[in-house]
């Protein structure tokens, strides 16, 4: 066969530049970036004009200056008198992380709780679950913490005839008082025997694994474990006290002159804070849940019993595995929202981030700028974080597809 | 760009004040939106002196945590929202505090019921202050000094500071003595509740303007110290018409009848003739907004002129 | 207004096949006696009798709608049925949780979309059921896993995850899943109709295997060529009740019902 | 059963139909319903009773306090004090009535307040238009409700004297109004910003995409709270020092680019959602780029994602109630000053205030919620056509 | 291997109809020259050569993933093409953005899946492009759509929205959608293989209609009798290449090369 030599030369033709997408995309993005650019560059240039004019310091310079106030729930000793703004921003921090994270486990179980009974076949259970979910959801989160640190301290009796409950515990406006556990200093055995009884459970874990593949036969993991962790220390324990010794010692709370003193206290203001979070986000969890159960087509569920698979099996190997890849990025971003929400904590007097560091630090040193900027980047790194340890999460649990 | 208030203000029409919008005797709106007190009346002085109109004011509600930067960012001309004269404010946050027009201190108050006689009985206490103010660091200096124990537990807002006092989450509540009185008057049951004796700082409250614009301080000084000598020459909101046809010398040079001091400052020479006229003297504003006419009754104490014990002390006009 | 006895055998309708000989001795192991279902006041299965000798290979057939699945979904226990007997290997189907676990373990089941795991490997969905139903050793249930795949042909597949296989591949391995279990009965529910035509031959083709080894089935199917091959019986199904029942012979060739006439005539060409 | 073994490969032939019968009791009727649905097993039984009990513990008190022991009328504390009426005292809903026009309005000029009445039917009026799917000319709904109804509401609100209008200035606005204005600037502003963020994140330009997903990402990496801050203390520093912005234009400020950054990935999933064939249609009929967009493109993928547009105006509605932690007298605000009014200085009186919020918002909300799920279900129903 | 011009014509080969004579002297519209395209490291589009002339209909065939649409995509530009040049009336297709909107002015395109804008009525969707493109008014862009609309036999579902229509009537409104930009070139894309069978031949019947008027047309598909009915040349690629040129009854009367012999006998019944 032959081949016709072209007619037309194979150069290639001018393009008249104004209509050349490649010219017009360069010029588009060339503008964008003089804008921002221009946009960034007078936000800059005002900012340090006004900083100079109303002859603001500027640099991170504070942090290091002592900070003269005093904070009521501190996980690390703070004092007014030695410690720096740079420790208040920590003690913030921490607080801050103390509530998403105890907020994240209590809002899980409650979320999953609820969701699991939004599904129930029990109709007034479902109900409940239901109208829980819808009302918990459709109102401000700020009014519910309101709201709960106002019922919470108009619930209580004032410090004066606190509420005793059983094993010394007491709760009045002041908050919730516990006894404080204090290790005496020849209880070094406690934790170690913990630590075996972690130890060996995970290695029965391990056993009970090979055991299965090789026999068949199933160990009572779940059971064995719980005895391990649970009852050798407190075994030992008991074995410590019947031999006149005590491992662990209890500080009790006690009256003073206008409050208890002593043990361990849970601020009002932490607990409603807290239990605003949890039930607030338990709510959208419940829905996450909820869809990501009802992902898994009712064909797996029968699949897996028409095999013989019992309920409890098929929910564990089939239904939880499946609905799992569904409900942990939206339960993620939930995670996030509810980091994000505790800055309400300012509305409640909890000492968190936003509160010591974008209040009271803010306003001691009239840094705004960087102030806002530090405590912005806490967040967006917790954020960024979460975002890429969840990419790779999903990347690994991708279902593979042809 | 910064000497230029007076002229902004003027262009405006109006004066923006800063104030506090929920410290009765000092600054708070009514549910019209009336606002009164004595921080309140120091910017009608202003604008009466510039427009000889009290009226055009506009005051702007601000918490304790913005208003350094709202006056920094120009949104208001003059922040009188009874803040507290201290080195690190005056030096460090870009501020000027022209003249003390409340001399306060921090006090305490606490629920009778608790028998508590003396600050010194609060070792272990609760204790209800505002976030990012000098009370907070006061509180903690004053309890360290003394080696006393206590809880400090800190809100946003001086509305929700209270509350939590009234309904029992701290045992006193800690403010400007000033405050507490304002305050008490919000209680479930005032009467339920004692300002104890100790005062434990120094609060010159004054009002605050930007630096640099010494033209504009002069402004804000002289209005309150023609208050005072207005005060001290004993002319009055009543009197001040007939007092203009005086012939003390001293009451001329205020009222502009003799000399052109007003318009050194940028103003009419009968700049203290239309605030004495259109909000009063000192003495009078005192006590309409705090004193014996009003339900705070503060007694004038430290804020008396000098020549009656107290440190209100007004350089002469001349 | 029954299905059973018909004592005199009408000569025309008379099994052509050997099939008679070949399971007149066989135990019974699926008895359905005026089995009732309502799905709320809906009517889907009206006085259903049906009884299915050991290796006896059984197509139900019928429109849309007339409750076929519902059928075999009924006989182990996928759908409850409310009113008639149920009886599957000697162990008649009540609320008995445990029963209902016995029976699953001997009825095999393979479904219109397959119902695979998706987040296991071939391999694995092939030895959950082993391993967790009948306690087997991994290695063992394993290894049968493996004879089950080469039998429908994929034993290379076994690694890979089910969305990465063609459906008729999906398919076949659902039913070597099914086998792993040693079951003595399956039931198919349409397990073609959502295949493409050219993957549907190996489905049917891994079907005839296991029926020409003697399997008992139950198989809703519009594949009339599978059932005129392996078909002992062929089952009419219309609005929730059993219209006619005959060998595929008869039935293609004669049928008698006019609703089955009309059936017909729209799925032949 | 008769003679089964006789059945076995037996032809049948039915001849005589089983008539569909009603279904026996179990399935049907309150007692099967509840047997079902209650007591269907142990842990059923269980769960009933645990609920049961639930509800017995919490309606009781709830509706006592909300309703029975509830005061209606007084113009006072002394109404809702318990030692002057001598009973235990519930909501005290007096305090709700006497503050209402307060909650309402807040301190806006009791003379201007026809202004905000005439707005609120405005939005009403254009809320109707936007959300009636069937309403006619939607478009120019949308154009009044985009262009038109928030210039209207800026002179009527804001006052332009030189119609006769006497400027308010914001400082007066407060209450439900502010809430209500702050969510609808919000919304109004983010839509627009939303899909050009969309567009540019999906943009084939590396720059483009890369600044519109830094923009993005960080909105959505920090709480409302830190952003209104910002928005309050760090705004004026950003501008030149002779220009001041309005203590209410602020945090709107703030709002609406946290609002856009969220309202672009909404659009962004719709976008997603467009088949290829959408756009090579309308560009093998001629259509460019933009046009495509415009005409094809944003029209259906803007539809599919009302629902999320309008979850989204819900979680913005209840995040507006954080300007008040910035000092804007919104809704939320407004209570909270009311109660620590000393006239009103009775115990239940907070909780009231807070009740009389929550049911506010709920309803707002609720109603907002289930209106998505309609829409859903009508977009739904339509794709199944 | 070459799929322009054939200078010399093997007499075998010959149409047997009148198109040589027909087109003749009809003007080249479109020029194919040596054109490759990649999709990433993948060489779809292989040295492919193509001249149409004005009026001629093509059919291209071949099997799934050989190119085809790839091929007829780069000729409206929906594709890129890598190197090579494409000339459609007389424009050489190149980056410029003007040129190519002139050219799909030109260039008429029936997809697979219709694409019609769901959102929008039928009438709607034939008037936005004269509207809008052609800066049409809108009485005459309506009058133009029902012209066509009737043309193509559905005149009365004018104010209908596509959900609403059968398959058929779909894929004939965007016929008429494309034929209201009065386009000089028509590209099919397999326009009838999402279509239930019975609404083939509507389809099938219009675009015989199209031809008969002297439509030029490039039509991807694998019917068989529309081929034959109306082509001037079939075209059969495989592997990005064009591998087989002919008129539609030598073409399939006697295949030349074995590829295209597999293909025949795989698709023919
Ligand atoms: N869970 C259910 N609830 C209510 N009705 C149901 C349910 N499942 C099935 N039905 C109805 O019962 C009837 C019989 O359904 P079934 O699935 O058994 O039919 P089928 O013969 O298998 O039909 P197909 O050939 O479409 O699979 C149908 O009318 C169906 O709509
Ligand atoms: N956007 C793309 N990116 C990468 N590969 C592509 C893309 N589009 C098509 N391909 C590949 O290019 C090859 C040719 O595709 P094309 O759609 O042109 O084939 P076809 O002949 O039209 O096939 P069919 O008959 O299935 O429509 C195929 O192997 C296809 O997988
Ligand atoms: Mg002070
Ligand atoms: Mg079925």
């Amino acid at each position: 066969m032959q081949t016709p030599a072209p007619a037309t030369p194979r150069s290639s033709p001018k393009v008249s530049p104004l209509y050349d997408p490649r010219i017009r995309g360069a010029a588009y993005q060339l503008l964008l970036l003089v804008v921002v650019g221009l946009l960034a560059w007078t936000a800059i240039d005002n900012a340090a004009d006004n900083l100079r004019n109303a002859r603001i310091a500027s640099g991170f310079g504070f942090l290091g200056n002592t900070a003269g106030f005093d904070v009521n729930q501190s996980l690390i000793p703070f004092a007014a008198a030695s410690s720096t703004y740079g420790a208040a921003f920590v003690v913030g921090l921490i607080n801050t992380l103390m509530v998403a994270a105890i907020g994240i486990v209590l809002a899980t179980i409650l979320g999953f709780l609820v969701g699991i009974a939004r599904l129930s076949e029990n109709w007034i259970v479902a109900r409940l679950a239901e109208i829980y979910i819808e009302v918990i959801r459709n109102i401000p989160l700020l009014l519910q913490l309101l709201f709960w640190y106002i019922a919470v301290l108009s619930a209580l009796p004032s410090a004066r005839d606190s509420y005793a409950l059983p094993g010394s515990v007491f709760l009045n406006q002041r908050g919730l008082f516990l006894p404080r556990p204090l290790l005496a200093a020849d209880a070094w055995a406690l934790p170690l025997v913990l630590a075996l009884g972690i130890a060996g459970a995970v290695a029965f874990r391990i056993h009970a694994g090979r055991v299965q593949r090789r026999t068949g036969r199933r160990l009572p993991v779940r059971r064995v474990a719980a005895l391990l962790v649970l009852g050798l220390p407190l075994a030992v324990w008991g074995l410590l006290a019947l031999l006149g010794l005590a491992p662990v010692t209890f500080e009790l709370p006690v009256k003073g002159t206008f409050n208890l003193r002593g043990g361990l206290q849970l601020y009002p203001e932490f607990v409603a804070l807290v239990l605003g979070l949890v039930i607030y986000t338990a709510a959208f969890i419940a829905e996450v849940v909820r869809a990501g159960i009802q992902a898994v087509s009712r064909g797996q569920r029968e699949a897996a019993r028409a095999l013989g698979l019992q309920s409890g099996t098929t929910l564990r190997l089939v239904v939880i595995p499946q609905a799992m890849r569904v409900i942990v990025p939206p339960l993620t971003s939930q995670y996030l929202n509810l980091t994000k929400n505790s800055s309400l904590a300012v509305a409640v007097g909890y000492p968190d981030l936003v509160q010591i560091f974008m209040g009271t630090v803010l306003n001691q040193t009239g840094q705004a700028v960087e102030v806002v900027a530090i405590t912005m980047a806490v967040y967006l790194t917790i954020s960024l974080v979460t975002a890429s340890v969840m990419n790779l999460y999903n990347r690994r649990v991708a279902l593979v597809e042809r | 760009q910064a000497q230029a208030t007076l002229t902004g203000v003027k262009q405006k029409g109006y004066l923006a004040c800063g104030s506090n919008p929920a410290l009765a005797g000092f600054g708070v709106p009514d549910a019209q939106g009336r606002w009164t007190g004595l921080d309140v009346d120091f910017c009608r002085a202003l604008a009466a002196a510039i427009f000889n109109d009290p009226t055009k004011v506009r005051f702007i509600p601000l918490s304790a945590k913005d208003r350094f930067t709202a006056l920094q960012s120009g949104e208001v001309d003059i922040l009188s929202r009874n803040s507290t004269w201290s080195m690190s404010r005056d030096t460090t946050l870009g501020l000027d505090f022209p003249a003390v027009n409340f001399y306060d201190g921090q006090g305490f108050m606490v629920k009778k019921k608790l028998g508590v006689t003396s600050a010194k009985q609060l070792d272990g206490a609760s204790i209800c202050t505002q976030q990012g103010t000098t009370t907070e660091l006061n509180l903690a200096d004053y309890f360290r000094a003394n080696k006393l124990k206590y809880e400090v537990v800190a809100f946003a807002s001086a509305d929700e500071t209270f509350k939590a006092y009234d309904s029992g989450r701290c045992d006193a509540f800690t403010t400007d003595a000033s405050g507490l009185y304002s305050e008490r008057l919000r209680a479930t049951a005032p009467d339920d509740n004692v300002v104890l004796p100790e005062i434990i700082s120094k609060e010159p409250l004054a009002p605050a303007v930007r630096q640099g614009d010494a033209q504009w301080a002069d402004i804000v000084r002289w209005t309150h110290y023609a208050m005072l000598n207005a005060e001290e020459a004993g002319i009055t909101q009543a009197n001040v018409d007939q007092m203009k046809s005086s012939d003390n010398p001293d009451v001329k040079r205020i009222l502009g009848t003799e000399g052109k001091y007003g318009e050194a400052i940028g103003l009419t020479s009968d700049w203290a003739y239309r605030i004495v006229k259109l909000v009063g003297n000192y003495g009078e504003v005192f006590e309409r907004n705090v004193g014996q006419g009003s339900p705070l009754k503060i007694q004038r104490g430290l804020n008396a002129l000098w020549s009656k014990g107290g440190l209100q002390y007004g350089p002469p006009i001349r | 207004m029954t299905a059973q006895a018909l004592p005199e055998i009408d000569p025309d309708l008379a099994p052509a096949n050997t099939s008679v000989t070949r399971l007149a001795a066989a135990p019974t192991v699926v008895t359905l006696d005026r089995v009732n279902k309502w799905y709320g006041a809906f009517h889907v299965l009206r006085d259903v009798d049906l009884t299915v000798r050991k290796g006896e290979r059984i197509v139900i057939c019928g429109p849309s709608g007339s409750g076929k699945s519902t059928l075999i979904r009924c006989i182990n226990r996928l759908e409850e049925h409310q009113a008639g007997r149920i009886v599957v290997d000697g162990i008649e189907l009540t609320n008995d949780l445990k029963k209902i676990d016995e029976i699953r373990r001997e009825v095999g089941m393979v479904f219109q979309h397959f119902n695979l795991f998706p987040h296991l490997t071939v391999l694995e969905n092939c030895t959950l059921a082993p391993i967790w139903v009948k306690k087997m050793p991994k290695a063992q249930a394993e290894e049968l896993a493996m004879r089950y795949l080469t039998r429908v042909k994929i034993p290379h597949q076994a690694s890979k995850y089910p969305g990465q296989l063609s459906g008729g591949q999906q398919q076949r391995v659902a039913i070597a899943r099914s086998l792993c279990m040693s079951p003595k009965i399956m039931l198919f529910d349409e397990p073609t109709s959502a295949l493409d035509p050219e993957m549907v031959k190996e489905v049917l083709d891994t079907m005839v295997g296991l029926a020409d080894e003697g399997m008992t089935m139950l198989c809703v199917t519009h594949e009339m060529g599978f059932a005129r091959q392996v078909a002992d019986r062929v089952i009419f199904m219309d609005e929730g009740q059993v219209v006619e029942v005959n060998t595929p012979d008869a039935f293609f060739r004669n049928p008698q019902h006019e609703r089955t006439r009309l059936f017909l005539s729209q799925i032949l060409h | 059963m008769t003679a089964s073994s006789g059945l076995l490969a037996q032809p049948f032939v039915r001849r005589d139909p089983v008539p569909a019968a009603p279904p026996p009791a179990l399935v049907g009727g309150p007692v099967a319903w509840i047997r079902r649905n209650l007591f269907s097993s142990l842990t059923s039984t269980a769960l009933t009773l645990a609920a049961v009990l639930l509800l017995a513990l919490i309606l009781p008190p709830l509706l006592r306090f909300l309703v029975f022991d509830a005061v209606w009328t007084g113009e006072n504390r002394d109404a809702c004090r318990p030692e002057v009426l001598g009973r235990p005292v519930g909501a005290c809903w007096a305090f709700v009535a006497n503050k209402i026009n307060y909650f309402v309005y807040g301190s806006y000029p009791i003379e201007a307040r026809w202004r905000a009445d005439v707005f609120f039917a405005l939005l009403a009026f254009g809320l109707a238009w936007m959300l009636w799917l069937d309403a006619p000319r939607r478009d120019l709904g949308a154009a009044y409700f985009f262009v038109v109804f928030p210039l209207a509401s800026y002179a009527l609100l804001a006052g332009v004297p030189a119609l006769g209008l006497p400027a308010v200035p914001t400082s007066l606005w407060g209450g439900m109004l502010v809430t209500i204005v702050v969510s609808l600037v919000g919304i109004v502003v983010s839509l627009p910003f939303g899909v050009l963020l969309a567009l540019g994140r999906r943009s084939r330009l590396p720059v483009v995409r890369l600044v519109c997903v830094i923009f993005i990402e960080f909105w959505r990496g920090v709480p409302l709270i830190t952003v209104l801050f910002m928005a309050n203390v760090m705004l004026p520093l950003f501008l030149p020092g002779d220009v001041t912005v309005d203590r209410l234009v602020r945090p709107l400020v703030g709002i609406a680019l946290f609002s856009s950054a969220y309202m672009a990935e909404i659009v962004r999933g719709g976008l997603q959602a467009m088949p290829r064939g959408q756009f090579e249609g309308a560009m093998s009929l001629g259509l460019g780029p933009w046009l495509t967009m415009r005409l094809v493109i944003l029209p259906q993928a803007l539809r599919i994602v009302i629902p999320g547009i309008v979850n989204s105006y819900i979680a913005l509605f209840k995040d507006t109630t954080l300007v008040s932690i910035v000092g804007i007298f919104d809704f939320i605000r407004t209570i909270e000053s009311a109660r620590v009014d000393p006239n009103w200085a009775a115990p239940t009186v907070s909780v009231t205030g807070y009740a009389f919020a929550a049911l506010f918002y709920f309803l707002f909300c609720f109603g907002m919620s289930r209106y998505s799920r309609f829409v859903e279900r009508r977009l739904s129903a339509s794709h199944a056509r």
